[in-house]
């Protein structure tokens, strides 16, 4: 796990998660004639979250190409690509529309380093998580991607983790699937230069603590800050870890929050059925049941389909309430 | 094209009218933050719905896409009902659930909007394949847009509807873009009609900015559906007035192909010239019919601002029937 | 949670588990005329399993129909036609085939119900498991699908209970997966008559023990008999508990195990990383901590694609040594 | 058709003949339960793989499907790597992971057999795309049976290889059949170039069974996606003489349809014909060439038994590169 403190070299001013998207992919574009970017509405409009806005016209349209909608040969192409040699990114918009290319992602594009001995240098973007939209684009299938043999995944959570995961993805060989929270696409924070990477499996402690510790990613991480703030207040102060990727998981980091508290909550939007706090929790479990003094809570999202009602929509996931109960369960072990 | 008799051409003048006004409305109150998640506007595309839907009975089934507000309102659903869902309220017709993306209800032959570009097509075919065991004398009608033309999913539905000779009419609400796309830039071919030909089905191209012609060719493929002569793809081509989304402007056509349109091939526009040239009403009485209308949709915000929100506590509610657990 | 005593009304001589499946999809079929079957290769040849022969020429063409190897649009038009009022049975023969389906699955049949108020009584039929085949078709799906609110997933290990949960299915207004192991294909036992019904979420105890429980489902199960005899000849006597169906689980079989015995294994073919058992695991340790006598120990498959060679095959999945190593390790506590 | 140079002719003659001996032998020595799970035989297509891979050149790629022991060896791979593979050898082409469904390997040029219908023609089409970014002067094939025909991203892969121009050459290895079901039952217009046509690609209908013909399309197809004329799509009728998988029957077709194909249009037979016509060959040096294939294929049957099986331990191999996981 590393800490906090970033690597600063060449700060940008204050770009959003967006721009800092932007800001990795145009160096690393710039380093290697083959990446190559394919998705629906990225020219004009550089992208639905502006998340490759103004790439087209500074590395040309054939480097940024607009698709038509068919999210299959979207990934298809970008597989052949990769295989062929080119680091493309293929940008599905929202991943939800990872459903129309399931069996490329899951099915090809996952086993073919495997099956054939071939390289699948390839990013798959897409923003994610739950917010407005309705039932048909508040998919949470992160613990499906993470739990795929050969396919990894990143869920930032600031503009700095953005730019370091996604500079470090364009470096490797390896299918990458890149999740950006819907709900983080304004935020802004300072981003790292050129030289800065962030390894995949490598989680940040974004909190310090000394009662108990939550493990998140994603939006999560901001819902979780306003409960550890609020508890504060009540005296109990909770370690936030930032786990960065699901796949690979830092299993170190995780072993030394249980070692270190033996009260943990793993948190996620996910419906708390089967999402990733479900293989987080039990293998901690396996690996330090000596070290817990109670057992490891998760909070998740409700076994419903998101509804478009605002209300309805935020009380389907966790809530600053929700946690903090969580957190006071784990502290009364 | 033959014009209906006067009570049927008003009332396609109305629904027009009505979709129209709708339209901006909810357009105004999407910018004003009354509509949650944003909306797609129609405008423009009012004779593919009230064409399409005056050619079906009430008891034809239709699934739609993301933009299904006029589709919803021609198929004689209210637009109290739609506003309410516009405002995800609990009057709403998915009861606040589904916002301006998933309009629908099962029960009224209306198998839903949808968030997804492509997927109305397939549930349209899986009613007809319905409609067919049943032995039913219906038709499903399944809405597309040009975009949902690159879908694999929906040319996998067409053969399916062509060899099982389903009772599905396919109807392509081409507005000529995909977002910020045009369909020239996208579509192989280019010629939609040639592409459904492909797949044997039978196919045309008509003009979606005449609301008779839509008309025409909907009663017609209904009729060769009613009579097990199997589906109907017909390409509308039409156009959209306001952005994609809610708000939405963009470089990717310019205002003058808009201006065009809007001047020229106005659905609304061209019909009242219809039915004045026919005698059927007055330029006072269109004006009247105009008001009318506003007068409705006012009340459909006034009703939809009133209604309730729904019960958060519902949110786990009808997610499945609870009968698989129960012993038999 | 039932126990073994079967009700056998009516029995028919031992039936293999594709033919229990025909006899409870031909007993539904006579009683409800909107029930139809869809798939390739259905008529003539009755399946790729045999899991339909027969019942075209009994029930006509109309009601068992030929598709064109079109998943979407497989899965679509049993989605559209149990929303008119049918009941489909869409047959994918292997579920890796879902893959080009999953919007189809996850996204419209999980949600429509909840979304339009509509019914979707739509039984999905597919062979899953890992066997012989390759990578392609040794997908394990069953925890994605039962993490889908919306959905329920079936996994029966006998012919028996094929039979009695696809008639419970074929009774309710719900979408369901109906996943039947390759492996199990062959084995043949008792089934019982027309008024016999296995609710969903309510798991069988197989095998009586007195030390200790395994929880699984599938073909595991028959793994894990082999490991509970071996480990009987040296005095360990291990429940085996079938959950029969993922989701509804049975959490209060679940929980009885581990209050009883306070050491659990759970077992399962998947990719242990993600699996249902990590859901299971997670689960049952929140809510019966304190009954441990130690972790709940996972033991399920490696994290890489299956591979075509038997032996490579094989040794991606559990085996009776691993399942007895875990058994042994939860026995030390 | 005008015939190659002799040199090439006895190539192709001996490709076929290959191919052939090689589908026979695996096909007793799976029926012996030598080949793991099974192998999908393609006696009968010879002409569609010998042609279409005669006129590439040896660093243009291709992706295949499930039944790819033909387009493999015709690419160019031995019969000792490819029956290695069968037996799930260590020795094999994919390592003994794939077995006769998944024959692969990316460095050469062979992007993959396939376990699911319609997945190469994606895959082609994203090589294709590669070779475009590129700027190289190689072209990528898609294999897809006529099954493959119906399943929808064969389609979405079509139309983005239109509308990008791509360097892809699209061949329907039309055999008539997927498993059991006649491509005339399921797949609507019937057609198959039409469909293409639709989608705005140069499509063609071709006689499978003739080895020249095949080649002379893709020669045509290949210069034309050379010159950045975009993608062609060869539909090539053929037939399959034994069961989908090993040891099938059925009674989906008659046997006079099959002995129809075997006597009147066997691709090597009428080959042969051809060649013992231009004076390129005697019936003796036939006879010869067989017996030379004859030895070859033993030889790979020795080569592929006396293989070590790979290393069980090696499971967990090649999951990943590893490279996520280092600070750079
Ligand atoms: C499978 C899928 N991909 C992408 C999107 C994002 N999206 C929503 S609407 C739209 C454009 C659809 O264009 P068209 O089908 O022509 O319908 P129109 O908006 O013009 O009515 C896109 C790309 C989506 N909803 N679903
Ligand atoms: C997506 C998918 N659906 C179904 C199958 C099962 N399956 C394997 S081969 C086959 C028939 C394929 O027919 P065709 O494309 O004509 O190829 P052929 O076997 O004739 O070479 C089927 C249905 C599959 N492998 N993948
Ligand atoms: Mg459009
Ligand atoms: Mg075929």
């Amino acid at each position: 796990m590393t800490t906090t403190t970033t690597t600063t070299t060449a700060k940008v001013q204050n770009p959003s998660y967006s721009e800092a998207f932007q800001s990795g992919v145009r160096e690393e574009m710039t380093r290697n004639p083959g990446i190559f970017i394919l998705g629906t509405d990225l020219i004009e409009r550089g992208g639905h979250f502006a998340q490759v806005k103004g790439i087209a016209q500074e590395f040309g349209h054939e480097r940024v190409k607009d698709s038509p909608i068919s999210e299959a040969a979207m990934v298809a192409a970008g597989v052949g690509a990769a295989m062929y040699g080119c680091h493309p990114i293929v940008d599905l918009n929202f991943i939800d529309f990872a459903f129309g290319a399931m069996d490329e992602i899951l099915n090809q594009a996952a086993k073919i380093r495997f099956m054939f001995n071939g390289k699948v240098p390839l990013v798959i973007r897409a923003t994610s998580g739950v917010a407005l939209g309705g039932a048909h684009h508040c998919n949470s299938l992160e613990a499906l991607f993470a739990s795929t043999p050969g396919l990894s995944v990143a869920v930032p959570s600031t503009p700095m983790d953005v730019k370091g995961l996604i500079k470090t993805a364009l470096r490797a060989e390896d299918p990458v699937i890149f999740l950006m929270h819907k709900k983080l696409s304004g935020i802004r924070g300072e981003i790292a230069g050129e030289n800065y990477f962030v390894p995949f499996g490598k989680a940040k402690s974004v909190r310090e603590g000394k009662d108990a510790a939550i493990i998140s990613y994603g939006y999560s991480i901001v819902t979780a800050q306003k409960a550890a703030q609020a508890l504060e207040a009540e005296g109990i102060s909770v370690e936030i870890i930032d786990l960065r990727t699901l796949f690979p998981l830092d299993e170190e980091a995780i072993n030394n929050a249980v070692k270190k508290y033996g009260r943990v909550v793993v948190l996620d939007e996910a419906p708390v059925f089967g999402s990733i706090t479900a293989e987080i929790a039990a293998t901690a479990t396996e690996r330090n049941f000596s070290s817990l003094k109670g057992p490891i809570v998760r909070v998740g999202g409700v076994r419903a389909p998101i509804s478009a009602n605002p209300a309805m929509a935020d009380a389907a996931i966790p809530t600053v309430a929700s946690i903090m109960t969580a957190v006071k369960k784990v502290m009364s072990y | 094209m033959s014009i209906p008799d006067k009570a049927t051409s008003l009332a396609l003048l109305r629904e027009m009218m009505v979709i129209r006004d709708f339209e901006e409305t909810a357009d105004k109150l999407s910018l004003r933050g009354k509509v949650s998640g944003g909306m797609h506007n129609s405008s423009g595309q009012e004779a593919v719905a009230v064409g399409v839907l005056s050619a079906l009975d009430k008891f034809d089934v239709i699934a739609s896409t993301h933009r299904s507000h006029h589709h919803t309102l021609a198929k004689g659903f209210t637009p109290r009902e739609i506003m309410a869902e516009l405002f995800t309220r609990a009057t709403g017709i998915s009861g606040g659930r589904g916002a301006s993306m998933h309009l629908g209800d099962v029960e009224r032959g209306h198998f839903g909007g949808n968030g997804i570009v492509g997927a109305g097509v397939g549930i349209a075919m899986g009613a007809a394949l319905g409609i067919q065991q049943k032995g039913d004398k219906k038709v499903s009608v399944g809405f597309v847009g040009d975009g949902g033309m690159n879908t694999g999913r929906t040319w996998e539905a067409i053969n399916m509807a062509v060899i099982w000779k389903l009772p599905l009419i396919v109807i392509v609400d081409n507005n000529q873009y995909a977002v910020e796309t045009f369909v020239g830039r996208v579509t192989g071919g280019g010629d939609l009609a040639k592409r459904a030909e492909g797949f044997g089905m039978k196919a045309f191209n008509i003009d979606g900015m005449d609301v008779l012609e839509v008309r025409k060719y909907t009663s017609e493929a209904r009729a060769r559906a009613l009579a097990g002569e199997g589906p109907t793809f017909i390409n509308a081509l039409t156009y959209r007035y306001y952005g994609h989304n809610v708000g939405e402007k963009g470089q990717y056509r310019t205002l003058e192909e808009i201006e065009q349109w809007r001047t020229t091939k106005d659905p609304i526009d061209r019909f009242i010239k219809v039915v004045l040239d026919a005698g059927y009403a007055s330029q006072a009485e269109v004006d009247e019919l105009r008001a009318s209308v506003r007068a409705e949709i006012e009340d459909a915000v006034a009703f939809a601002d009133s209604s309730p929100e729904p019960d958060v506590s519902t949110i786990y509610d009808d997610v499945d029937s609870g009968m698989l657990g129960v012993q038999l």
